[in-house]
């Protein structure tokens, strides 16, 4: 077994991670561990833009982005965070265009923007052009662009090297004669894909930006690889997660196979309509109609198919009507969506409205942090020299449902803040000796999988944990359907100590990967329906219909999820709350 | 162009399509796990998959539910990401991109791991050399003079002079279906070109002679043969030839 | 610590068939290629002529014989055309052998034996060929007997 | 130390544009051989007219003679196939017509070598 010494190790290469390589990389020793190679990663994928109040098309500041943020959070947002990331947001953008990014252009030569959902201007006056944008392929270009910028600066990269644990131990730390013990991080245990073999990381800063966990739904627009593992790890070495059960459902993905059609074409002048050809969005949100924010839209959608009116054969979709635009728009602002259209379904966006059904999209919630990226081992307590940014992290910013646009923002203004504040710390903090036997417990989780020969197949299992969440935990949920998700989770647990993986060799040995996600799958599912039972209110994207009604008295505060065995009543998750921060806005009716 | 749609449309009876039939296909699938034998073979598989239903559904049907030791790249599942190419009845595709009703289901499948790279195990190929090649391009911006407080401008003509080539997703479809590259691996290979030809011809950026002196070596585009096997296995549609053409002409005329 | 069984694959190293050996030879590749289009597109003129006048023209190739060809070079235009043509197809054709040798020779010392072969196949009969065309006397006299042709001055 | 360390697999489904890179080069390659033969024995004008005589007689057989069709035969496609490329370089929309030109360049020559082989064979076997 390898060991390595690096001052900061970043856990993912996706936006977050290589934003936050290109800062610590240029201060810091930095080593980059991904499962995947670097280009791979989901933020490629996304496709709309990347809001920041440039102005450059139509009067805007950064003080109304952050009011669009906070309401579109239904007021769940942290406030101080959102500041942030508003105020920050130009920048971010401005250096992503120095670091080559190509955006669109205006007439005279500046980044042009485009409306988005939820984004308006003047608090909620009309919308507004927010959107910076390359095409509709714009997580491609900052992918792109980030990777590109880690190679200029010569950004070690260790390559499909899959974390499994966090190295942490406990430090008797006296400040002001007062001694307490506090965790600290040692660094990281990671899995060689290519040779089988594990290898100690140890560093002075962690930093996850591991991504999603979209995989926990059958249908997602989350690529395979985005199975929880930074959250696992987290929550597996007590760090508690933040607001789990608020996952985005995106309106538009592509029916029955969730490959997503940006919101971008919705801000382009696309719109939605029923079997009968109604526009029916007009019926509920009558200011901003289809370009209401994302929850809104999804559970709309879905209502319009509850109540009969879903077209195709098994009115189980509506349809996303781009005929009205002209064909060479469509080609300058929207070439890769349309082209899934055609490529997947069939259909011709030209002439054809394109069948549409939400898609499970974005986790809201993850490892809770602070606005310097730092995590939070409780409501308040910093684990010092542990970072987490991106999607895999809650500062929030999204509170309770993420705006468009705003996860490509999130992962440029928290991956810069979490690189430089990881490399900084390195900087001045020594080294944790690292445990004895380091990689004794992922060992085991390893041989077990390995070893177990009780012929339950991971395929199996997860599929049937995608089927019970997509039919319990989705856009519309009820304390029934989500204890009884938690009683099929608990089932399934069951099963995943008899699994059998069946490649039995080192060299990548992407059978044993695949069950070792299943494990961290499975523990995201428990704490999300967990706290989806927690929350007795509807909120943002999580809507209950036993309590239809936001609960500003009993539920205006962050949920807290920790992994404790006692909790028996769920599955050995036990639930806090954590206070939402405030500066300027009170919570108010959320309509458009 | 902001024309206000009608609220209300007549939709024609056929919109969006029908039921999905379900068909049978063989699927064969060159294996090769150097812990076991230095040999490669073919394994066969008959799957019944769905209309809508790609390669790489029908790799995961065998993954999942046969011999889980087959072993492929794959994540985003949609084309964008780029692991999952693969040389599919003999032409190098995105298994995520082709539908297997649009192959020849009559007969067998086939699956190979992309040519010119040296294969690790199954479907999976050492990527290594390929990165190799894009980094020695140097792929970043470079821009002389400060850098300046806002955005720099450009033009939507300047963007659109090399807006193809910024749709590269490092799958390496393109080098590895290179007749030059399949025998001579220290060719720059097409990939690295359209990466450079990005920023040659990006208006802000100020290191193009750099790279065309780099490209201008034995192992650089000289060494294309256009063949047009890279274009036409871009699964993003890059009109990669094109691309290597017009970085030739820019050697070319800076030299002549 | 279990020992690794197999090489890791992936060390941050690279194959070494793959790592290019440095040092470009300033822009020699840019002028064999231009080379090669432009001399292509000349020999297309030059070799359709010479396959013309020496397969189509009058009796074809039945026409062809010494007096045929001592007839042709009587006159210096054919001189230097055939001159022009042997060493513009030559260089073409050594340049095209070089780079499928560079295509397909993996090893270095196969690469540089068939090279070597081949350059001296070209010298040889480049030299040769320049040294018949312009020494070549189409009315030898040969063991004390003249060659006699209409071109030929009258003994 | 070897490229790849398993069988090559099936051979690459290229199209046109594969297909006519292999055709220019092998008939590129055959050419060159030809080129070198053809030097050497039309330098045989040097040793003596009786000697070059006997050469080419030996090669005026309708064996030779097809040869020489199959000779001709490669130069047209190697020269026609050899615009095309310049073309693909050199023409703005050269490679957007890769595909056309190559029909353009096979039909030409197929029309060549129509009219060369009437003329040629009627000479190789009409004596």
């Amino acid at each position: 077994m390898q060991v390595h010494k690096y001052d900061v190790v970043i856990v993912g290469a996706g936006g977050a991670g290589m934003r936050a390589a290109i800062e610590s990389g240029q201060r810091a020793h930095t080593a980059v561990l991904t499962k995947l190679y670097p280009t791979r990663s989901h933020t490629g994928a996304a496709q709309g833009g990347m809001c920041a109040a440039l102005a450059n098309v139509e009067e805007d500041n950064w003080e109304w982005h952050t009011f669009d943020t906070v309401k579109g959070g239904d007021y769940l947002v942290d406030q101080d965070a959102a500041e942030v990331m508003a105020k920050e947001a130009i920048e971010a953008v401005l250096d992503l265009e120095r670091m080559g990014l190509p955006f669109n252009r205006t007439p005279e030569g500046r980044i042009d923007q485009r409306r988005f959902g939820g984004h308006t201007r003047d608090h909620g006056k009309a919308p507004v052009r927010r959107s910076c944008y390359a095409a509709d392929r714009t997580g491609h270009m900052i992918l792109q662009t980030l990777y590109q910028n880690c190679v200029k600066h010569n950004v070690e990269f260790y390559n499909e090297y899959y974390v499994l644990d966090l190295l942490m131990v406990d430090q008797e730390v006296t400040v002001d004669g007062v001694t307490r013990i506090e965790k600290r991080v040692a660094g990281v245990v990671s899995y060689d894909l290519a040779s089988g073999e594990l290898h100690i990381f140890q560093a002075k800063s962690v930093v996850f930006a591991s991504g999603g966990v979209g995989k926990v739904y059958k249908t997602t627009s989350n690529a395979h690889t985005l199975t929880g593992d930074g959250m696992g790890i987290a929550f597996r070495r007590g760090i508690p997660l933040e607001d789990m059960e608020f996952f985005q459902f995106h309106p538009t993905g592509l029916a029955g196979l969730g490959i997503l059609l940006s919101e971008a074409a919705r801000g382009e002048g696309a719109i939605l309509r029923n079997s009968e050809g109604e526009r029916f969005m007009e019926r509920y949100a009558p200011t901003i109609k289809d370009l209401a924010p994302r929850d809104i839209v999804a559970r709309s959608m879905a209502n319009e198919v509850r109540e009969g009116r879903g077209a195709g054969p098994n009115k189980d979709y509506v349809l996303l009507d781009l005929t009205h635009l002209e064909p060479a728009h469509i080609d300058a602002k929207l070439p890769d969506i349309t082209e899934f259209a055609r490529t997947y379904l069939g259909v011709e966006p030209y002439t054809e409205p394109v069948p549409v059904f939400p898609t499970a999209h974005y986790a809201m919630g993850g490892i809770p942090t602070n606005i310097k990226a730092e995590v939070l081992a409780d409501n308040d307590t910093v684990v010092p020299g542990l970072y987490a940014a991106g999607e895999v992290a809650c500062v929030s910013v999204h509170g309770s449902n993420r705006l468009g646009t705003n996860s490509l923002l999130d992962i440029n203004v928290f991956g810069k803040r979490a690189g430089i504040a990881a490399a900084q710390y390195a900087l001045t903090a020594d080294f944790v000796e690292i445990p004895e036997n380091p990689a004794a417990e992922t060992e085991l989780l390893l041989n077990r999988a390995r070893s177990s020969e009780g012929g339950e197949r991971v395929a199996q299992i997860r599929k049937e944990l995608q089927d019970v969440m997509d039919a319990n935990v989705q856009v519309f949920r009820t304390e029934q359907t989500l204890l009884e998700a938690l009683r099929v989770i608990d089932t399934l647990e069951e099963r995943y100590t008899r699994i059998t993986v069946q490649d039995k060799g080192k060299r990548f040995n992407l059978d044993l990967l695949e069950a070792v996600e299943l494990g961290f799958l499975l523990d995201m599912a428990k704490v999300m329906t967990a706290a989806a039972l927690h929350r007795k209110e509807s909120r943002g994207g999580h809507f209950r219909e036993d309590y239809p009604e936001r609960d500003d008295e009993n539920f205006m505060t962050h949920s807290m999820a920790y992994k404790d065995p006692s909790a028996t009543e769920t599955s050995g998750v036990r639930l806090e709350t954590k206070p939402v921060i405030f500066t300027r806005y009170q919570p108010m009716e959320r309509k458009y | 162009m902001e024309k206000e749609p009608a609220s209300k449309v007549e939709l024609a009876p056929d919109v969006a399509g029908g039921e999905v039939p379900t068909f049978d296909v063989t699927l064969k699938v060159r294996r090769y796990n150097p812990e076991v034998s230095d040999e490669a073979h073919w394994d066969e598989w008959k799957l019944t998959m769905y209309g809508t239903d790609r390669v790489l559904d029908a790799l995961h049907k065998v993954k999942w539910e046969h011999d889980g030791s087959v072993s492929f790249r794959r994540s985003c599942a949609h084309g964008v990401c780029g692991s999952d190419a693969m040389r599919i009845n003999g032409r190098n595709r995105l298994a995520c991109k082709t539908l297997l009703k649009d192959l020849d289901t009559s007969k067998p499948i086939l699956v190979e791991p992309i040519k010119g790279l040296p294969v690790e195990k199954d479907l999976i190929v050492d990527m290594e050399p390929f990165f190799q090649s894009y980094r020695e391009i140097m792929p970043f911006l470079i821009s002389k003079g400060h850098e300046p407080a806002k955005e720099r401008l450009q033009s939507s003509e300047e963007r659109d002079r090399y807006d193809d080539t910024t749709k590269c997703i490092l799958c390496a479809a393109c080098t590895s279906s290179c007749p030059v590259f399949w025998t001579d691996g220290q060719y720059f290979g097409p990939a690295a070109i359209v990466n450079a030809h990005r920023f040659i011809f990006d208006s802000r950026d100020d290191a193009g002679d750099m790279r065309l002196e780099i490209l201008n070596d034995k192992e650089g585009v000289w060494r294309c043969r256009t063949t047009f096997n890279c274009s036409e296995a871009c699964p993003r549609g890059i009109q990669v030839t094109k691309a290597i053409s017009e970085v030739k002409q820019a050697i070319l005329t800076r030299k002549v | 610590m279990a020992t690794p069984t197999i090489d890791s694959p992936r060390s941050g190293r690279v194959t070494p068939g793959y790592s290019r050996t440095p040092g470009s030879r300033g822009n020699f590749e840019m002028v064999a290629w231009l080379f090669m289009r432009l001399s292509g597109a000349i020999l297309l003129v030059m070799i359709t002529v010479h396959l013309y006048v020496n397969l189509v023209a009058g009796d074809g190739i039945t026409g062809v014989d010494f007096g045929f060809v001592a007839g042709k070079w009587a006159n210096p235009i054919w001189q230097v055309w055939d001159l022009v043509l042997l060493w513009l197809s030559m260089l073409h054709g050594t340049n095209g052998v070089r780079v499928i040798i560079n295509d397909y020779a993996d090893k270095n010392s196969t690469r540089m034996w068939l090279k070597g072969v081949l350059y001296t196949a070209t010298v040889v009969i480049v030299v040769l060929g320049t040294l018949v065309i312009f020494t070549f006397d189409p009315c030898p006299v040969i063991d004390g007997v003249a060659h006699v042709a209409d071109y030929c001055p009258a003994p | 130390m070897p490229k790849t360390l398993t069988p090559a697999g099936t051979l690459y489904r290229g199209r046109e544009g594969q297909w006519s890179w292999v055709a220019h080069r092998i008939t590129g390659v055959v050419i060159f051989f030809f080129l070198l033969v053809h030097v050497l024995d039309t330098s045989l004008v040097r040793v003596s007219p009786e000697a070059y005589d006997a050469v080419i007689a030996s090669y005026k057989n309708p064996l030779m003679g097809l040869g020489e069709l199959g000779l001709v035969a490669a130069i047209m496609f190697h020269a026609f196939n050899g615009i095309r490329l310049i073309l693909v370089d050199f023409w703005k929309d050269g490679p957007k017509y890769h595909r056309q030109m190559l029909w353009g360049v096979v039909g030409l020559w197929a029309v060549v070598m129509i009219a060369f082989s009437i003329r040629h064979l009627s000479h190789v076997f009409g004596g």
